[in-house]
């Protein structure tokens, strides 16, 4: 336990498919009129096909963040660019998974997936069927095309969620707690999936989790917030090798020692976070 | 009504929807209050100013004013109000003491609520005004056949919404309740009573608006006092501007007392007001 | 806008109408009744509408000045009262004619009422509506022979529009005191009711009404209904006041193949048996029926425009009639 | 590429319908209490003459009648009247409720401008407005279409109202993601989304629609189940007269059963579980 | 990597408060008519003191085991012994922790903890104010005593029911997945303070989880289940330190071993689990 962990400086040179510049986000508070700032002066830089975890307490503003990029709310200070672009709005090259799965309960599940598809182009062609097809069986899905969201579980929900996202081929999956609402065994499980998937698709991920373990299995970068108002408190490469397997790697001294550095990071701002959300 | 007012899905939008959603309540009245001012100019515009429509049949503003005076200063106003008001609050107070221990029978019982929720199913589809004829045979005339149509009007949202109520009540707290050793009594009043509450006010507030309704029904024919028969006398003599005024009264009635209602249920019922969150 | 003074003379040429302006006519009547809305069927049934180039409907309308305002309808027929106040009130109706000249006040008490101090407590019917004009005139015909109310302590109740409900709360002994129509007789003599007060009045009971723009743009269609209605009046009242009317078994006949049940009136040898006494053959109307309405109702006084009545002064001169007031008509 | 498929048992919950063992014996026991009603009332009308059977006639009486009125040709004449019309106004209701209901719903600043005002039309008895409604519509269909359209529009707007306000953000921003935007936002997203709230309404408003149908033909007319039961009250045919309100409740709950049934077959996602009304 | 793990043989001799014996519960299921068998001839002893956690996939019928055990489920099969006496039905001896909490809406942090006393003892005395009052600082929730559920994160929710559970001294403590609900990072703080808290206490406690780390962190031995029907697998003695600070253990070969061990056996059924749920 004698490597030290170095918050990774961010090579102004490397191409960065996500640029995020001096970010700040302030909310209009209904009932007194102030304003919240949600987050503040965020830096960041995502290169192209990199695993980026984004781990912090409750509240600190990491959706909000996330938010931004996918182009859901618009920043009150900095700029984000992506792929050299200005973000203006939700784009294609952008997909979203979500905490709560935002399925829509009125479509069955190779319905939600075409979802992901039909906006963008229109539905055309006649390949979009097999695209969809491909995607359903790509999350483990096959034989619930016609399932309706409630008929399945948790996981499964979720693995729809993912599957409306890849359908469309974005460069950058954005998940926000993808695995926050399903039970321990199968996040446990799901983990292990979502990281063969993304590896085997190469697409750049940020994926935000309030695991500490999560964050270091997933990421290949993490990015520590912190609260009041949100902002990066670090970024810490990993340094892990790929693929990770959950059981070889738990006794790996480097997780070890991420894991040891990332509790000391955020315990006083969970516990803080438990009592005062 | 609270509807009216909630902020809805908080998506971050700006403009004049955030600037409303975040007034404070005294300022949202103030707004509010504006926005008639506006309607009751626009109206005396059309009517008073440019008689777009014939003001026998659509007085103005000014003119229903002038209704209310007359209606006031002749005394008509004061007798007929009150036995209005002594009808409504008898009916009510039947529809209550009927709907509420009824609602609670069909909520406990199983059969009560097979035979009895069919029946008043049935009952409140129909027409309130089907049973006018029908409440003037049997009860004569006079505050009888008003009671009557007031309280068949008002008992049945009030019965299914308390049946409802405590149908949904979440079986999870019941448990809880049995685990932490309440007998069925100490259950009844310490978990179904109070997680019926809120249904029992949401029926309250919509047995408000009916059974006014019931009640102007009950008294436009065969009574020969009370707001409807004012509203009646009014308008077959073309008075029209204190028929409308007469009316503009049991509107304020009918939103006054919803009103009430949601005052009670917020001092009865603290934690249903909404999360501050 | 002040009633009369839109009024415009008209011109209407000698001899004959012209070609009816507008050819199908709607006709609101308050409420569903055979005998006092009788002659659309006879004129219809008789072909006198037809006969001018005419097909009449007959509606109901909860409220005919306005149904006649609005253009749902094109003629309206409304008690004098209802139409002076909607008048009064600003409604856009002019009166064309009348409908029923005299009134008829019948009253019915309980077997145990002898005078009028015996209804001191009781709840009594005057009229069906509150606000109905034609409570004051029935409280005046009663006080003129010897029932004067106001001195008793009555609660007077309204149990809606039609008297067939007056009657029926009468032989249920829900109420004391009722007006009531030839039709609600036999009811109440089953009942043993009394009847101390039968009267008539020569007071118009009410009144034909056409929406003012109507007027101006349909002279010749109402000149042409209006004659087509003498006429079916004509056929079904009596030739003289007082005598048998020629045409009832006819008119019964007629009656019955419109779905009206008239078996109580078949065999009735009462010179009233078709109402017809109420009519003047006329169709009159004029200021002073105009004004005994106002005075008899209590309403507050109003002016009548008389131009209003040369529709059915041609009407009646093309059938060689004049705008005569009714004759007295002793009460059997 | 592969993903660790599913080993077990592709077993598909299907949501629970409950269909409890006991419920044919509730729906005799209903048939008994109904049963036994209808023997009190004709015993205390019929045999002890409690009560004199002009103003309520005993069930046989009713019965009769019932039977009658549906040997009637003008009944069913009348009948397809108040339906022709019932349907028009509730489909133009259905169509603006939810329009309304969704735009109203989903924006704040019209929430704020236009809601308080439609729940001020709401709570006013129409039955005080009828001649505004013959001197606008007059006496034709228009003015009771109008009365339909107005009971049965405000209970689908404010249920709808109630959907709109509560569909969940992240379904809205699962949308904006996937770029849908705008109309299509409501078309694609919350309109599903409030549809079951919307059906409510729309059950709701069908029965009141009746009402105003019943209400639009006692204004006048010559059509109509509303105009026969105002014939039968006027002669004080109190059989008759009930009659008819059996078969306006026929229709009531016929309405109402009907869009139940719409409501499992258009929103079979939705568990079936009481929505109570806005209001 | 040495150690192998065996099974735990119950000592029929050792005197223990929960016995279990050859318990099975069905339910009826309502469609078909048929029966559903949850769990089948499950064996299990608890000595004083102990805390067990129970793992297994989703359905295996480990909630239906603990509320056999709370009297909230009758058995179909078997027995279940508490301190000698056959269970009958709830009893202050055993109090439970809900999954969703299942806190009473309509009343305050402290009324609520108030709930787990009244209902069994009536609140007679004096004594019970400051008994609630010192459950509430035990579960670190001084100051929230007048705020309503609503009002409070997850997290905090949860110390309301862990409150409420032990205010009464009940012998056991019934945990269903206590954590299920709350976020990873709030998860992963209140671990921690449960083992204290419980180690305090010294009460005998039956924890269901679905985490194998948890069920690690926290017990004195794991049982685990599995499906169809639902019944005992393993049950496994633990045999780490106590107080077991969660950043030490996870460097422990034991912890490693068994999380290898607990993977291995639960791999299976949590895959199906997460497809079929
Ligand atoms: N639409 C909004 N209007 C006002 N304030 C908001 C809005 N959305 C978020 N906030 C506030 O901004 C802050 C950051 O919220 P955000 O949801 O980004 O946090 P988070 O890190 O994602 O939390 P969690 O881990 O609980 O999801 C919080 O204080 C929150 O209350
Ligand atoms: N009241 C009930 N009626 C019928 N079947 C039931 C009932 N409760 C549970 N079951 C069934 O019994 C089985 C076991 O359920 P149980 O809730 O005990 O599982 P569990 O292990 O607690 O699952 P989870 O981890 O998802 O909480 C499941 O198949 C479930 O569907
Ligand atoms: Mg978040
Ligand atoms: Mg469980």
């Amino acid at each position: 336990m004698t490597t030290t962990i170095e918050p990774t400086e961010d090579e102004a040179s490397a191409p960065s498919l996500i640029s995020v510049r001096g970010l700040g986000v302030s909310y209009d508070v209904a009932r007194t009129g102030e304003k919240l700032v949600a987050i503040e002066g965020v830096d960041l830089d995502v290169r192209e096909g990199e695993f980026v975890t984004v781990l912090g307490p409750s509240g600190c503003g990491k959706t909000t963040f996330m938010n931004v990029i996918a182009g859901l709310v618009k920043p009150s200070a900095g700029k984000v660019l992506v792929a050299g672009e200005p973000v203006t709005g939700p784009g294609p090259d952008r997909a979203v998974v979500f905490q709560d799965y935002a399925l829509l309960p009125w479509r069955t599940v190779f319905d939600n997936v075409r979802f992901g598809l039909e906006m963008q182009k229109g539905l055309k062609g006649s390949g979009w069927r097999d695209r969809v097809q491909e995607a359903v069986e790509l999350v483990g899905l096959s034989g619930f095309e016609h399932a309706y969201p409630r008929e399945l579980s948790g996981g499964m929900q979720q693995r729809v969620g993912l599957a409306r996202a890849i359908v469309a081929e974005p460069r950058i999956l954005l998940m926000d707690e993808p695995l926050g609402a399903v039970d321990a065994l199968t996040r446990e499980v799901m983990r292990a999936e979502i990281e063969k998937l993304i590896a085997a698709t190469g697409k750049t991920v940020l994926f935000i989790t309030h695991s500490i373990e999560e964050a270091i299995l997933l990421g290949d970068r993490i990015v520590v917030f912190k609260s009041h108002p949100g902002a990066v408190k670090e970024v810490i490469e990993t340094g892990l090798e790929r693929p990770r397997s959950e059981r070889s790697i738990q006794s790996d001294p480097r997780f070890l020692e991420l894991r040891d550095h990332l509790w000391d990071a955020l315990q006083g701002e969970a516990t803080a976070a438990a009592v005062s959300k | 009504m609270s509807a009216f007012l909630a902020s809805g899905p908080n998506l971050g939008r700006g403009g004049v929807g955030a600037w409303l959603a975040g007034l404070s309540p005294r300022g949202k009245v103030l707004v509010l209050a504006g926005e008639v001012v506006v309607m009751l100019a626009l109206w005396q515009l059309v009517v008073g100013v440019l008689g777009w429509i014939n003001p026998v049949f659509f007085p103005p503003p000014s003119a229903i004013w002038q209704g209310f005076l007359e209606l006031w200063s002749s005394g008509v106003l004061a007798t007929n109000a009150l036995v209005s008001l002594q009808a409504w609050l008898t009916g009510f107070a039947i529809a209550v003491g009927i709907g509420i221990p009824l609602g609670l029978l069909m909520g406990t019982s199983l059969p009560v609520d097979r035979v009895v929720g069919p029946i008043a199913w049935t009952i409140y589809a129909t027409p309130t005004i089907a049973y006018q004829p029908l409440a003037k045979a049997w009860f004569g005339f006079g505050i009888g056949p008003v009671i009557f149509l007031v309280a068949i009007s008002a008992v049945f949202p009030i019965l299914l919404n308390v049946a409802a109520g405590m149908r949904t009540t979440n079986p999870s707290i019941i448990r809880a309740g049995t685990v932490f050793g309440a007998g069925r009594f100490q259950l009844y009043r310490s978990v179904y009573l109070p997680s019926t509450v809120p249904f029992l006010f949401a029926g309250l507030r919509q047995a408000v608006v009916l059974a006014t309704i019931g009640m102007v029904v009950a008294e436009l024919t065969g009574s020969a006092q009370g707001m409807g028969a004012v509203i009646i006398r009014a308008a077959n003599t073309y008075q029209t501007d204190q028929a409308f005024a007469a009316i503009a009264l049991v509107v304020v009635w009918s939103v006054g007392m919803t009103q009430v209602v949601t005052l009670v249920e917020r001092w009865v019922a603290p934690w249903t007001r909404k999360a501050r969150r | 806008s002040d009633p009369g003074a839109e009024a415009e003379p008209v011109d209407l040429a000698d001899g004959e109408p012209g070609e009816a302006e507008d050819t199908a006519i709607t006709v609101a009547i308050p409420f569903p009744d055979v005998t006092m809305y009788s002659m659309y069927v006879l004129g219809t049934d008789l072909g006198y509408y037809e006969e001018e180039g005419l097909t009449v409907e007959v509606i109901t309308a909860d409220n005919v000045t306005a149904a006649v305002a609005s253009g749902s309808a094109d003629i309206g027929v409304e008690s004098t009262g209802t139409v002076i106040e909607a008048i009064r009130g600003g409604v856009d109706v002019d009166l064309v004619s009348g409908h029923y000249c005299r009134q008829n006040f019948d009253f019915a008490v309980q077997p145990d009422i002898d005078s009028v101090e015996d209804l001191d407590g009781t709840s009594i019917v005057l009229a069906g509506t509150p606000g109905d004009p034609a409570e004051f005139q029935r409280a005046l015909v009663l006080s003129e022979q010897g029932w004067d109310l106001d001195g008793v302590n009555v609660e007077i109740v309204y149990p809606g529009p039609g008297s067939e409900s007056w009657t029926e709360f009468f032989v249920n002994d829900r109420i004391t005191l009722q007006p009531f129509y030839g039709d609600d007789r036999p009811a109440l003599e089953e009942h043993d009711a009394k009847f101390p007060v039968e009267a008539l009045r020569n007071w118009a009971n009410d009144v034909m009404v056409a929406g003012s723009g109507y007027v101006q743009e349909n002279p010749n269609t109402l000149v042409r209904f209006l004659r087509a209605t003498l006429k079916a009046v004509d056929y079904m009242t009596a030739p003289a006041p007082g005598e048998f009317p020629d045409n009832v078994g006819e008119v019964l006949d007629i009656y019955e193949a419109n779905d009206f049940d008239v078996d109580a009136l078949r065999g009735s040898d009462s010179p009233w048996v078709l109402d017809g006494h109420l009519a003047c053959q006329n169709l009159y109307f004029d200021t002073e029926a105009w004004d005994t309405t106002v005075e008899t109702q209590s309403l507050e006084p109003i002016e009548f425009d008389s131009s209003q009545l040369v529709y059915l002064e041609k009407a009646q001169a093309l059938l060689g009639l004049d705008n005569a007031g009714p004759e007295e008509l002793p009460y059997p | 590429m592969t993903v660790t498929s599913a080993t077990g048992t592709n077993r598909i919950v299907r949501p629970r319908r409950v269909v409890r063992s006991g419920e044919g014996r509730w729906a005799w026991l209903l048939v008994g209490v109904v049963a036994a009603v209808l023997l009190a009332w004709e015993a205390a009308v019929s045999w002890l003459q409690l009560v004199p059977a002009v103003f309520l006639p005993p069930p046989t009486e009713i019965l009769a009648a019932f039977v009658r009125l549906l040997g009637e040709p003008e009944f069913w004449q009348a009948f397809a009247y108040s339906m022709g019309n019932l349907l028009i106004g509730l489909a133009l209701a259905i169509v603006v409720g939810v329009v309304v209901g969704l735009a109203v719903g989903w924006s704040p600043v019209l929430r704020f401008t236009v809601a308080p005002f439609l729940w001020l039309l709401y709570s006013t008895p129409k039955v005080a407005l009828a001649p505004l409604f013959i001197l606008i519509l007059g006496l034709g269909n228009e003015s009771k279409i109008a009365l339909v359209f107005l009971l049965a529009v405000f209970p689908i707007i404010l249920n709808t109202m109630e959907g709109a306000v509560t569909v969940s953000p992240s379904l809205v921003n699962a949308g904006r993601v996937f770029g849908v935007n705008g109309v299509y936002l409501g078309w694609k997203v919350i309109f599903p989304a409030t549809l079951p709230y919307s059906l409510s309404g729309i059950q709701r408003g069908a029965a009141l629609g009746f009402t105003g149908e019943v209400l639009g033909e006692f204004l006048g007319g010559t059509g109509g189940l509303g105009h026969l039961l105002e014939f039968a009250a006027y002669q004080f045919m109190m059989a008759e007269a009930i009659a008819m309100v059996i078969v306006m409740v026929i229709i009531a709950n016929l309405t109402l059963w009907l869009i139940s049934a719409l409501r499992r077959r258009l929103a079979p996602w939705y568990d079936d579980r009481r929505i109570v009304g806005a209001s």
